[in-house]
């Protein structure tokens, strides 16, 4: 395990790790970004790289989310939210789609999480709390279907615990999936080496390993 | 040979209880509300229902789960902030709820309408939704396998039809349609307009005719906006 | 098995089989029609009954053969003869042509056969002998792709050998798949029943029951 | 992301030797004659090519034959009335032969690009082409398990392409372009035209650029008529 390679005083806020995430991201990629917190690396994307997004309710080049008379009910992402297309946009039916991502042909997928494995294993489909309603839409096949798949979430609960883990508690979404972890308090890079660190934010390296038992 | 009905209560005649009816649509995009309204006419009850959420607000599929003639419901996503129908349902025990990664749904329903027996899948292995199900390693990657998910019925909505059946959709509203279409045995469309064969370009068509077997034209469906937000 | 319900005195020709087929395809029937023989079916199709021709290379509303400057050699069918499109025709690739023939969407598909055995299993793709290059193209998925299958041959080889038979020697191309067989000496419908023959034509009935060995 | 080359050889550079390289077309319909002749340039040997036919008179896939460059051929219809140099390879044992059911070879790219690890297909059973594979009885019918056919290099021919490799095709000369497409590592599309983004209505596009690696224009292809007839 390596030392984290940048380091900055403050924990960062959700468009911190936003902007951390879609730095990452190489020029021209296919990108699925999941519901929730991950939408808003779309808000970082330089316009001229040209990365283009992937909503698994059948469409390649979403744009931003749809204003005032743009709103067509037609025309939404995963989060069922109105969108707009961007020149060269296409359209396909569902099957096409999970092909699409099953078949590993997404550069990168950035979801949300419960938690994350040491060594990659995901949980963010379902709590696992007796009454939930178990739903999955989407989860599983974003999981095991990029090239890459990075996690934003916060390092850990309102309660203070760690959801990066030895071991997930929680209900998996899929096993040894996730490439890196981005969080307010560190950028981590998951792999057959381990737990790498890649940056620290607000805490110290040494309190960090501490805190998650690395 | 496609027909082409004079309403939506004649396209879903014949629909009968037990029957398991597959519902395009991904939340209200794609929805067949009007379809969904005639079936709910029709009568038919003890439905098994296979479509992506279940239901939104109050209207159309939702509306279908209040009237209790749904039995059991195959969906990736049935929570939603405006799933409040279903989630009465759920909670005092009155609907069966099978959920399903929203690709194998895809992928299941593909199955069906192409003679596959069974596939080997990579969505799920080692998560809850594949326990109990077989699992076989293939060049060193783990699968579990999924078999077909076939319709008695399929309810579709697209934007065209010509007189022969063949459909084209619109934008992220087709979604689900062009495979559910495959894989009933009876699949009733409903579309913004009919039109002549030859007015839909050979090169554009999404669902060829032989895959629909009704067609009714609902020029101003319903279009029901989310209350919420989901997947 | 019942007996004959039609018969005429002389044997049929090509053309005569090929109407016969044509007369028992419904109105708005999806049809394939395979290589050879079986394309002449065509040619005694009602115009007004509506069936549509499908051709396992992407259409569905193939036309007739195409004549002089209607040419083009990006629109062919199975036997790579150029051909027309008719209105409310539609294309698509492959794996969608052949997932509409192996979901069983076709209402009929007519084929020819070296050898059809009593209860229905057809050889069609491979003569077997030594030296011969082998060739199946879409044959064994047209044989257990249609709702029917009718094939149309001769009854007898050049040589007076039976091609109905009560097994097929030749290497098969689908196990109990033919319903309906359309010869020059007769029509046998095929089924949980065994053999019925529907038609004589230049031969009676016990004759050719004898011949058969029905 | 999609790369616009310049040239045919420029779009198959770094073919290399022992790859299995996926031939796009139905006899001449959408053969990919000058991506072909580049791959026959660029001088890759010892390849796998997995296509419909055997190759066509003495140009295209038949000139790649010809010149020995092709160790193994996978595919379901060899024999034409003008595949003369495939014959003349196989009856000499020069050149191995595998015969895939035609519906089987289009299932088994599909399957590639889609992730599916193997596949209960119903063709071929009980049929010498199944001899030796897995069978299982899923509700009552028999099916062959079958695996997917991975590519190193896909060779398409599409009809126009816009800047970020979105395809639309022409007529029957679609057929396994679409498949091939997402089943290779590399995909390579020779079209007519190149467009801008946003040239082609996003809901006519049939293979998404996300599937198309590199595409070159060659405005005037060679025109192959057949020989003679097969399937």
């Amino acid at each position: 395990m390596s030392g984290a390679n940048r380091r900055t005083p403050g924990r960062l806020d959700r468009a911190g790790i936003a902007k951390l995430v879609a730095a990452d991201i190489p020029p021209g990629s296919y990108v699925n970004l999941g519901i929730g917190q991950p939408t808003l690396v779309a808000d970082y994307l330089a316009p001229d790289a040209g990365v283009i997004l992937h909503t698994e309710n059948g469409m390649l080049g979403m744009g931003r989310a749809a204003q005032d008379d743009e709103v067509d009910h037609d025309l939404i992402n995963a989060g069922k939210v109105p969108v707009t297309e961007t020149p060269g946009a296409s359209y396909f039916h569902h099957a096409d789609s999970f092909a699409m991502m099953r078949g590993g042909h997404l550069d990168v997928c950035v979801l949300g999480a419960f938690q994350v494995s040491f060594d990659g294993d995901l949980a963010n489909w379902h709590t696992g709390k007796p009454g939930a309603i178990p739903a999955v839409g989407g989860a599983m096949d974003l999981a095991i279907g990029a090239k890459q798949v990075y996690v934003m979430m916060t390092l850990f609960t309102e309660a203070g615990v760690p959801k990066l883990v030895p071991s997930c508690t929680y209900p998996l979404t899929g096993l040894r999936c996730v490439s890196r972890v981005y969080t307010d308090y560190g950028v981590f890079a998951l792999g057959g080496n381990g737990v790498e660190i890649r940056e620290t934010h607000g805490i110290e390296e040494p309190d960090l390993r501490d805190e998650l038992g690395l | 040979m496609t027909t082409i009905c004079e309403s939506a209560d004649e396209a879903v005649a014949g629909v009968t209880d037990g029957a398991t009816v597959l519902v395009g649509g991904f939340g209200t995009a794609g929805q067949p509300v009007e379809l969904i309204d005639a079936l709910l006419r029709n009568g038919a009850t003890d439905l098994t229902i296979v479509s992506n959420n279940a239901g939104n607000g109050s209207h159309g599929l939702a509306a279908l789960l209040a009237a209790g003639r749904v039995r059991r419901i195959v969906c990736s996503f049935p929570r939603q902030k405006d799933s409040y129908v279903f989630d009465e349902l759920y909670r005092s025990g009155r609907i069966e709820l099978e959920v399903v990664p929203q690709g194998n749904l895809a992928e299941r329903l593909r199955a069906a309408g192409a003679g596959i027996g069974a596939f080997y899948c990579p969505t799920g292995v080692g998560t809850p939704l594949a326990e109990g199900k077989e699992t076989r390693t293939i060049d060193g990657r783990d699968y579990v396998l999924e078999f077909p998910i076939h319709g008695d019925v399929a309810l579709i909505k697209a934007r065209q039809a010509d007189a022969l059946g063949n459909l084209v959709y619109r934008k992220t509203a087709r979604n689900f349609g062009p495979v559910m279409a495959t894989a009933a045995k009876l699949t009733v469309a409903q579309v913004l307009s009919v039109t002549e064969p030859g007015s839909l370009d050979p090169e554009v068509v999404v669902t060829p005719g032989i895959f629909v077997d009704r067609v009714v034209a609902c020029p101003s469906p319903a279009v029901l906006a989310e209350e919420g937000a989901g997947a």
